[in-house]
């Protein structure tokens, strides 16, 4: 059913990486060719990886920038486990991800960057592009892009440094070029983007883009040209979002579920700040924002204004959430609605700030000091940050309770084609409010949830002191051993009932067999991907992805006990594996990588090949 | 705020069943039968009272205020006075802190609620030492003081409370003490009064770490010597008779004698606690005993947006601007595409 | 073999808790009354039960204190399920205590505080001395002691109000009487701690604690004395020790053996305030403290002077414990030396400051983000405090590593005797030091334990800079990815291997049967009593205490196979449980008690019990 | 400290073989030259030096100098710094800091430390953002600043470092700015000489997130009119002819032209950093553009005991009052009894 193009070699996923030094706007062609392939459309995903969050030196390798973007006419749930084809604009791009390129791939290389002093940089000895070896192992494209940039701006008003400035879209230009896709989309962007106040800008960047697309048309320099049909897309209305954007939408749109009003307090940290940047720019929507001195003061804010009837959000990042953990257990203790936001990056410590991982699990499990359970949703991917949004609110105003969402890095940042959402597929949910006619107790609660429900300042006749000494059910202040013991066990309990109100857990695949895959967070791509593939070779391998880690499933344990083996990959030492194990005393097998990057769907694969007898 | 209950509300309205749980004699008492006398008197309905606290003996007020309360942590208290506030800024907060909570653990939430200016009214027991853990000296301890954790003396300068308000630019910034209930009335009733953040200390006794702290400034003996009330318009006289003054040389305060053989009354400087600059509020912060009398009453008031109100303000102008955001608005943007039924195969 | 004296009846050992207002003095006498049970010699054990914090209004409630001790001629381990003897101050007090007094057991009343508005506030309608019942379930012994304290000092120069606080040695003296202690040693401690600054006050307590002695002997009013032989105690010199006290003396011995100084920092808190307060007594032993501003701060300054070349140790409970995770977390990827003692009291958050709880376990697993393990050791009693510092040293200085140590109230401030150890009983240990000749690593480990060697500041040719981004060998920052997981795996196995350290597990019967019971921490009186009880009753049951709950003992999986259940004892909702689940796949049981109050051997026996098929 | 190296160091002694990560153009170069170049004229060994920092562009500081450095946690720097000097009082500890990690989420341990007078120099490098997390507004940022977290516009009122230290008591307080190597090492150098903490903030540039925030101060245009040197003992002048002067008129400062058709220079102040009494700090700090000149120097310096000395001095005391501590000593208290072998039975 596939289309053919004429003049192209046509594939059904194609994985483009483009890569240069900070300074040469990889992010932005990256970005632009996603937009030219979400229009198609193709499936798509991508992976932004920037350098450290302080710009290196020129042509270093700490300054390399790059930017994978994955399109096919296939679900695609990864960016690509290797790229198909890698724009390198210097020395030290090729250097850091010559090595990922597919044997054979396309390799195009900006040789006006290749100077002695750039190869000096980039840690090189010799110009490894004089090595024959490189045109034979890949599909080696030498470009001068520098030349041709200012040779196509010769004319230009801008100075050579603003010239030389768009040597990116050289490069996107003859990318389009080899896949054959078209220039409007991206013409037009930087139109709307430069036209009105930079017009020299513009033209100058649409005649280069433009210039290399010729180039590819007229030079000789390269034959071959792959295209990928468009995908089989769900019909409705979409945009490309971003995991922490999705993130923000959700907890809009479900706070307008309720009454109340969102107070986002927060303090910068990568991968976080975008949250709290980008909620400042919706107080149309009645949010405010506050930027707090600290993580500490951020998540008090929080839960003042969630003791005040809003409904309070803090969002960080793994430094910010150790420091959030004595509020917490005040959260929870005092059984407050707020949304904790974790946007997990490589640690321990200051660690690895730019770079993914998931080792914050059992941190948000356990990083309280006593009896201090919250329940913890997970997303999965940029657009499943919507919906697991909208499940935290959810559970943090109908059980009055902190709520940790864990995302991680490479969900916030990445993006994807995000089918707009029909509103009511959402469940709506009401808020616990207190019985008319009664003296208030605080702490009485709903017989079925166990949730409290909140008397609101302001509100005449439902005065009352919380605090974080233990209570009793009046919300006195009490010592008493029993109380203390029953309070420890109804707040557990609660949380344990959130359970009963989840939708019933999704398997990939066949509901028994010889290895399930479970997983959490973002590396659901990759884990769906290895498993639906092997099931189509043939293996019994189903997945399951968790978005709730606790309370745990109900339905989780006859599901893990269907499966001969349970292997579960994480980014991380094993931190569900620990949980699950733990739980049901089952030989979870763990799956582990850490090394600041995502899965490759070949790690999983292996994986499970190895769990399989053969 | 604006609203007055129906009936007059008095100070029974805001004792609360519990039993108050302070050391027989502490001046922690005398504070809170103030702030149960002033509330009915501000005109704000008793359910839109909430009274905020950190962690220590003067944090357990909350817990007697029969009205809305939250006994936080240590020294987060301004962080979450905050988010009430910005929540909504019709509520009265008063936030109640001691010279551990606010100065050690709670400094810079507090630094920062300054200067923002969030109107919150602080009130900050210094009693000079940790009295809820049992006596271990404090960040406004005297050096040398000898307490559990100083055996030998304290050997760190104490923070001046009203120094580092007004380090951080507070608008408002008062002392009162707890031997005075006219006084400390008096002071939080132009607490409430002002727009703003108003931080008031006020000199505590703990009968049972640090007896007498005080003494040296309002005990029975000193008092009439020590004490300088500061009233608006009033020249800065002090002594049992009134006739010691405080006049400037260059930038250094001094105190004279006033009158007969002594400095005549029109260089005594006469007060002014809505003087911008800041070298007024410094002098007066600064004076200290034994060399100095001891100023009471408000130091400085000055006024400057809220931070809840300007916070207000923009999300009204950002709806002006771009309407109250819809849902649709919300999800829909420019960068939308749409993908017809049917359209492709696959 | 045992001695009977003439009069008394004879018990292998006695319960004694006093209870009365918390400005009664309680404390005092319960600690005389230990002092004089530990020079007979008798074996003792301790329990202090204060009110919260603040001073509650006298006669109520929440103003209670308590001290019980428990006193025997054989080992005695815990303080005792139920009291044989309450000695009520107030109607408060028996309120509060009435229900645990052992049937038939011995119950002094002081009938001068039952007055109305007194029975009002401790809750009573009616008089329960009226109740007839009450003599007859107990050995009712009513006596004024307020009046005839009075009495006793209508000559003393003292005000009435001072006289009045006397009254608690009048109930001291009768209980002495009682029990057929000799009253020199309190007479002399009374007099050495006012005779000089207060003579009359000296006096006026002499002469009330020898007016309720022969109050005993003279009155009709109570016949039966009970008596305990003196206990076979090991040969040696002793003191009375706080757990406490017993952590500042070990980490005290443990320093001398390194060249190293200490720097203490912490921050008041309870139950932790008292480590700070007595290193502040010992700076002639070079020791530094320092009163930080907060929690942060306090780990802060240790991780310095660490850095500087000293040990850092810090001290906190739960709440501070949360404010140093991020702290912990730099020291772990900085690998510096450090111990972080944390006193575990009720939680969550505030929660229940003054009684015990062990809830903080899993909080000192995994309270930080990223991977980020810790070597945990925990103390069992208050004697125990001391080669646990010691041990937590070691550690620290050997590993390169922050430790963390886990107290609880119920161990910080009990006392029993200690027997002063040998110094030479303890291991010394060698701090590595970097190879002389080659240039500075900073992150270079020995091939064995995998520890690096600090370069000190202030020593030549070691210049390096430290810091919590990811890492190499030679402490550059480094993002490589393989370096990222390789670090990760290195700081894991480094902990890991810690456990090849230890002393081989003990286990207190035989290494093989049908129940194991396994503990941590202020729980192995109960544990160990209640197994050693069963044993001698021919159960087959053993029990086995860890002392290391990070790594855990490579001996521990073997030691739990060897019998057909484990139960895991604990103050908490059952953490070590689910460590040990999730590591060995062991269907552990786990028996919790979350009331603030220590196990009862009774709990511990009736869950054993229940495991064994009768 | 005292002790000189053999051969004399160089600037080049200092700088590590780590390639710098700063934005080409931001201030930060500087002011790493300027220390570089301080270092090895303080007569302190290379090895004694110990760089702290907590976590910003600024704080990347200590990679950059070849000695000892801790680059730690964000805004914790103080606390390790204190630690560092409390365990060897000998080394020279410099902390730098940004208005981030300083005066946001550092504020309290800022406070502490200044108020302690640990013997630390502390540089706060004042940018007015949030470099390294890429442009949020910071505590220094004037009301009204639209950085991505602040699209409208920051509406709280920023924090003057230099009265934020005052208000702390701080005994050495002095500004200088990131393109005058000169006055910079100037400062350095009288920040290392002051025994007791220093606290020195530098006007910087973030070429990236906040270019030219300074210029109305020190821009070529501006810094001649703007600029007010101070130099003990001489007169407040300023302007390129040296023209204007501050004077009091009461206790508000005034800028007025001297000279010809103005005030006379008898009455322009005479700058005195070691006056005890604050008000002219404050009055110094207080000095804000358009308004008035900014003044650069020191402002302030008093002498008081270092922490980390008093903390030294306790423990020789202590030993000389009990005796430098045995093992023996710490475990046989007067409390102990001693049970014989075999005195009993059972
Ligand atoms: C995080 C944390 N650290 C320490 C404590 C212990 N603590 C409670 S109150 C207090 C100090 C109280 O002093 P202050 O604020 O002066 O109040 P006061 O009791 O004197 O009124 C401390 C250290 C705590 N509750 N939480
Ligand atoms: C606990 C924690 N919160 C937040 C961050 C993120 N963060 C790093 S530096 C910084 C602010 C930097 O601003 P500043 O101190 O002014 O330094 P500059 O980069 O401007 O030099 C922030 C918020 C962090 N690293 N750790
Ligand atoms: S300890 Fe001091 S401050 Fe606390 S209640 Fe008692 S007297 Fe008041
Ligand atoms: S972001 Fe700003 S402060 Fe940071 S290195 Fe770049 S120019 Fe300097
Ligand atoms: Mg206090
Ligand atoms: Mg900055």
């Amino acid at each position: 059913m596939t289309q053919v193009t004429p003049g192209f070699e046509e594939r059904q996923s194609i994985v483009v990486r483009f890569a240069g030094d900070s300074g040469d706007g990889m992010q932005t062609v990256g970005e632009r060719f996603t937009d030219s392939s979400v229009m198609v459309p193709n499936a798509i995903a991508t992976f932004p990886d920037f350098p450290a969050e302080i710009r290196a030196p020129a042509g270093t390798i700490p300054g390399v920038s790059a930017f994978q973007v994955h399109f096919g006419s296939r679900e695609i749930l990864t960016p690509g486990d290797e790229p198909d084809a890698l724009i390198a604009m210097n020395p030290a791009a090729l250097k850091v991800h010559l090595d990922d390129l597919t044997q054979g791939g396309l390799l195009v290389v900006n040789t006006g960057t290749f100077t002695p002093e750039n190869l000096k940089m980039a840690g090189y000895e010799t110009n490894p592009l004089d090595d024959p070896d490189l045109s034979k192992r890949y599909e080696l494209v030498p470009i001068n892009i520098t030349e041709l940039t200012k040779e196509t701006l010769k004319e230009s008003p801008l100075k050579t440094r603003d010239r030389l400035r768009c040597k990116n879209f050289f490069a996107l230009g003859f990318t389009y070029w080899v896949y054959g896709r078209p220039l409007e989309g991206t013409t037009k962007f930087i139109s709307e983007k430069w036209s009105k106040k930079l017009p020299d800008v513009a033209n100058a960047n649409v005649q280069v883009l433009k210039a290399g697309y010729f180039f590819g048309e007229t030079s000789e320099i390269h034959r071959n040209r792959y295209s990928v049909t468009k995908a089989a897309v769900k019909p409705g209305t979409y945009r490309k979002i971003s995991g922490n954007e999705a993130l923000v939408l959700g907890f809009v749109a479900a706070a307008r579920q309720t009454t109340k009003e969102l107070v986002y307090s927060g303090y910068p940290i990568t991968p976080a700040s975008s949250i709290l940047e980008m909620v400042s720019t919706y107080k149309h929507f009645g949010i405010k924002s506050v930027q707090a001195e600290d993580e500490i003061a951020a998540i008090g804010v929080a839960v003042g204004a969630s003791f005040a009837g809003a409904i309070g959000i803090t969002g960080t990042s793994g430094p910010g959430m150790c420091l959030k953990s004595e509020f917490m257990g005040l959260a929870i203790s005092t059984e407050l609605p707020l949304v904790i936001v974790n946007v997990q990056r490589g640690g321990p410590s200051t660690g690895l700030p730019t770079k993914t991982e998931q080792s914050d699990l059992l941190q948000a499990m356990f990083g309280r000091h006593g009896e201090s359970p919250v329940p913890i949703v997970a997303a999965m991917s940029p657009c499943d940050c919507f919906p697991v949004a909208y499940e935290a609110l959810r559970i943090a105003v109908t059980y009055n309770t902190p709520v940790i969402v864990l995302s991680d890095l490479y969900v916030a940042n990445g993006a994807e084609p995000w089918r707009l959402p029909d509103l009511d597929e959402f469940e709506k949910f009401p808020i616990p409010v207190p019985p008319a006619g009664e003296p208030y107790q605080p702490f009485a609660r709903d017989p079925e949830t166990l949730a409290r429900a909140l008397g609101i300042p302001g509100t005449p006749g439902f005065e009352h002191r919380l605090g974080g000494l233990e209570k009793n059910t009046k919300g006195e202040v009490c010592y008493e051993p029993a109380n203390h013991e029953q309070m420890t066990e109804l707040r557990a309990e609660k949380i344990n009932r959130i359970a009963n109100s989840y939708a019933p857990l999704i398997v990939n695949g066949d509901p028994e067999g010889d290895v399930l895959v479970l997983g959490w967070g973002g590396t659901y791509g990759a884990i769906t991907s290895a498993s639906k593939t092997l099931r189509a070779e043939g293996y019994k391998v189903s997945s399951c992805h968790l978005r709730h880690l606790n309370p745990l499933p109900n339905d989780l344990e006859a599901t893990l006990r269907s499966f001969k083996d349970v292997l579960i990959p994480e980014l991380n030492s094993g931190q569900l594996a620990m949980l699950i194990r733990s739980k049901y005393l089952i030989d979870a097998k763990s799956l582990t990588k850490m090394m600041g990057r995502p899965f490759r769907i070949a790690d999983i694969r292996d994986a499970i090949l190895n769990l399989i007898p053969s | 705020m604006s609203t007055t209950a129906e009936e007059p509300l008095t100070k029974k309205d805001f004792v609360t069943a519990n039993d108050v749980r302070w050391c027989p004699g502490c001046g922690d008492y005398a504070i809170l039968n103030s702030l149960q006398r002033t509330f009915p008197e501000l005109g704000v309905p008793k359910e839109n009272f909430v009274v905020v606290s950190g962690i220590g003996c003067s944090s357990r007020f909350p817990y007697y205020m029969n009205t809305y309360g939250f006994h936080t942590i240590h020294g987060r208290g301004p962080a979450v006075a905050t988010g009430v506030k910005v929540a909504n800024p019709d509520l009265s907060v008063w936030l109640v802190t001691g010279d551990g909570d606010g100065l050690s653990i709670g400094g810079n939430h507090l630094l920062h609620i300054l200067r923002r200016n969030v109107n919150v009214n602080i009130l900050l027991f210094n009693n000079r030492i940790y009295g809820l853990t049992k006596g271990q000296y404090s960040p406004t301890s005297p050096v040398g003081t000898r307490t559990k954790s100083t055996p030998m003396g304290s050997v760190d300068n104490p923070i001046n409370p009203l120094l580092f308000a007004l380090g951080a630019e507070a608008t408002f910034i008062a002392r009162t003490y707890d031997t005075n209930v006219k006084h400390m009335t008096a002071t939080f009733k132009a607490a409430h009064a002002h727009q703003g953040v108003s931080f008031v200390e006020i000199l505590q006794n703990c009968v049972i770490f640090n007896d007498k702290t005080w003494n040296p400034v309002y005990g029975r003996q000193t008092r009439d010597d020590q004490l300088l009330f500061l009233e608006p318009g009033q020249p800065l006289l002090f002594g049992k008779d009134k006739d010691r003054g405080v006049c400037l040389n260059g930038l250094v305060p001094e105190t004279r004698h006033i009158g007969a053989g002594g400095t005549d009354i029109s260089e005594v400087l006469v007060h002014d606690p809505d003087l911008p600059s800041g070298l007024y509020t410094q002098m007066l912060a600064q004076m200290t005993y034994p060399e100095y009398p001891t100023p009471v009453g408000i130091f400085r008031r000055i006024e400057r947006p809220s931070y809840e109100s300007e916070v207000s303000n923009q999300i009204e102008s950002a709806r002006d601007q771009f309407g109250s955001g819809t849902v649709e608005s919300l999800l829909y943007t420019d960068d939308c595409w749409t993908v017809e039924e049917g359209e492709f195969d696959g």
